[in-house]
């Protein structure tokens, strides 16, 4: 009856990623990260991709096996640069691959907007840094913001903690992190959970992510 | 073939429960678009979106039920199904506005043919304004149902070329449902959908917006 | 420990309401409403007030009562019309309240950006109504949009279900509405709630508003 | 009276500690801010934030103890103590930037006589940008507090009257903390709270921003 759709594989979940695609992908470090996503998104095969996440890529797994593979175009991130990020250091410094760099908070309040239907926003960070070179300012009430737009997803890959057969989503301590936001600002959204549950079997007062919001949820 | 006779109300409501898409997150607006959740099919996996705050909102609370932290748009008494969520005001029409919702169902004082909705205030000089949630919803749901009688008590036609009424939004209408006819706002222009207890013909003859 | 001060009577909590000040009030229609806390108000004596509140008053207690006493100067709300608003009604129709008439997504909208340091954005609803009026539009990626600005509170007097003695709050159902985003755009934040338990009692997933905005807590 | 000799980095951690009030939120960076930590009196109050969503996070977790899904900012297993509370991205950088947090401590490789932070890049051609939540904390919390050694390994200052690396925020550091001197950065310029192991005049000697 719901409309969310429930998969035992990854694979199936994500076959219609297309080449080309703004792909956001949840988590912080490895927490939250949806590791069977990202590998099905590998096998799958989509290129030319645009990747919206907090880090590019740990290791050589994840994020940095897509990276590796030239299937991404361009990365969006707040901190690419880890002592594992080595993938990502490669092929940028090669110049093979793209990266726009947003303070941590604007990709969260851009990805938050998009999903909120805000046009765009005046933010106080990063006025006066490069990160806001080119971009409009305003003075309001004496504070100088800059004017930062929404950043929307095609797809969403987010990792959560269990979901109920209606598709609500509750995460775990920390690795909740980007996981709703996003959740609320791609066109389609895949979670991969630890578990499924029956409906009536989620607290309605701690949902974090409401059904509403997510299409695909694989069970790994 | 239409039928012989204006809708009643219900029936109206029928017609508007009857194309709402299975598994659609729905709004239902305060006052006659209510009574359309009366007529949703069970199993149809219909969710019902409260603006103060809710996800799968049940039907209203029975007697000696009623819970007074749980309540619609309309302040009345309901009721929570399994697989319900809470959330506050600003995600909720975060939610709104964010084009999440598949349908909202909202009463009118005046449609336009080009999709302007007016119904939150008469103009009146002494009428005390209120807006409430209706400008988000007209604004944010992928599809806006408005339900309304076609003419108004002094017989004008309620559906107009252009509002003369304060808006709610502009171009937002997809969909008229009224007692004598429904009718879509496509872009090029006003589609008689079906008509009930009047000819085609004379709806033609009683409203501008089918006459340019 | 905590920053949070706890109160047995709705009184104290409410002594230092300046003249003039913004007071936001949670509640949507009677659920969540502070009722104790308003009263608290009405017996303190602070006057001029701007208050913000998504009605404006029902029957002849709470915010009625406030009003019917000359101590608003101001109402800024989304739905002052009701079967029940007889108070206000008269008041603005003798001209003795000012009205700013909000679309309902923007007050809570211009107060989550109060709280979250957001010096105004751009926001779809109402464009091309009365309610835009005057304000400045733009248009983003083929939509009109129009600036709204955030709404501030010097006190928040809101309505919650539990606390913990760290100033941590749940809510219950529909009643949670606005109480958390105004306890984040206010000064000085009031909270009214049936229960206070132990630090440990709340479960850390679903804490709605976390101790950090809540500045008082009066049990009733 | 100034001690003899220049502060260890865990002496300067414990006077960063001694300065945070009592029931204070705080959020402290990554690297050698984390320690300060270890110097918070128990009974004090503190609150600790981190920015990948939660509040009142614990001292780091014990070998085996570790949890996945519980790090700090700097992606290191922590603790959740009673009292604690999750949120997501939007809503953790919505308290950083909406200035609900009393303090934070923050590294830095310049710190300008005006309070200018340049924290997340060194500037070099080759160099691979990180920015992090530097950005957001450096203009969000109310004070700003900066650990830094005064001087770099070639000898140069780190608190100069104008920053050469690109900035992290414009005029948001409060004090400034080094293994020389404490700096108040006050609206009439650089007052010196204190020395270590270094006399006022020496000191005034090596720092331009002491002889504007």
């Amino acid at each position: 009856m719901s409309r969310t759709r429930f998969f035992d594989e990854a694979g199936a979940a994500v076959a219609d990623v297309a080449d080309g695609s703004t792909v956001l992908v949840g988590g912080f470090g490895m927490a939250g990260m949806p590791v069977a996503l990202i590998d099905a998104l590998i096998d799958q095969g989509a290129t030319d991709l645009t990747v919206v996440s907090n880090n590019a890529g740990n290791g050589d797994t994840g994020v940095a096996a897509l990276l590796a593979e030239g299937r991404v175009r361009k990365m969006v991130c707040s901190f690419p640069r880890q002592h594992d990020s080595w993938v990502f250091d490669g092929l940028y410094r090669e110049g093979k691959v793209e990266l726009e760099l947003v303070p941590q908070g604007n990709l969260a309040e851009r990805m938050r907007a998009a999903g909120a239907g805000i046009g765009a926003f005046f933010c106080p960070t990063g006025v006066g840094t490069p990160l806001a070179e080119g971009k409009e300012t305003r003075e309001i009430d004496g504070r100088t913001y800059v004017l930062e737009h929404p950043i929307r997803g095609d797809v969403a890959l987010i990792g959560a903690h269990r979901a109920d057969r209606m598709g609500n989503l509750v995460y775990r301590k920390t690795a909740r992190n980007f996981g709703p936001v996003m959740a609320t600002a791609a066109t389609t959204v895949v979670a991969q959970v630890g578990e499924v549950v029956e409906v009536g079997g989620l607290d309605p007062e701690a949902v974090v992510t409401p059904s509403i919001y997510v299409d695909r949820v694989v069970t790994v | 073939m239409s039928p012989s006779r204006p809708l009643t109300k219900q029936k109206m409501a029928a017609l508007v429960a009857r194309d709402i898409p299975d598994g659609a997150f729905v709004n239902l607006g305060i006052g006659q678009p209510t009574s359309v959740a009366d007529h949703l099919a069970p199993g149809t996996g219909v969710v019902l979106h409260t603006e103060n705050g809710m996800l799968n909102m049940g039907p209203a609370a029975a007697v000696g039920e009623e819970d007074p932290d749980l309540t619609n748009a309309g302040k009345q008494p309901v009721t929570e199904l399994p697989g319900a969520s809470y959330f506050h005001h600003a995600d909720s029409f975060a939610m709104m506005r964010g084009g999440h919702l598949d349908v909202c169902v909202l009463g009118a004082f005046q449609v336009s043919a080009t999709g302007d909705l007016a119904n939150w205030h008469t103009g009146a000089p002494d009428a005390i304004p209120a807006v409430g949630g209706a400008m988000d919803l007209a604004i944010g749901a992928r599809s806006v149902f408005v339900m309304m009688t076609l003419f108004a008590k002094d017989g004008s036609p309620k559906l107009v070329p252009e509002c003369t009424y304060p808006l709610t939004g502009v171009g937002c209408v997809d969909v008229v449902y009224t007692d004598l006819a429904t009718f879509d706002l496509t872009p090029d222009g006003v589609v008689v959908r079906e008509t009930f207890g009047i000819t085609p013909a004379e709806l033609a003859g009683r409203l501008d917006v089918l006459r340019s």
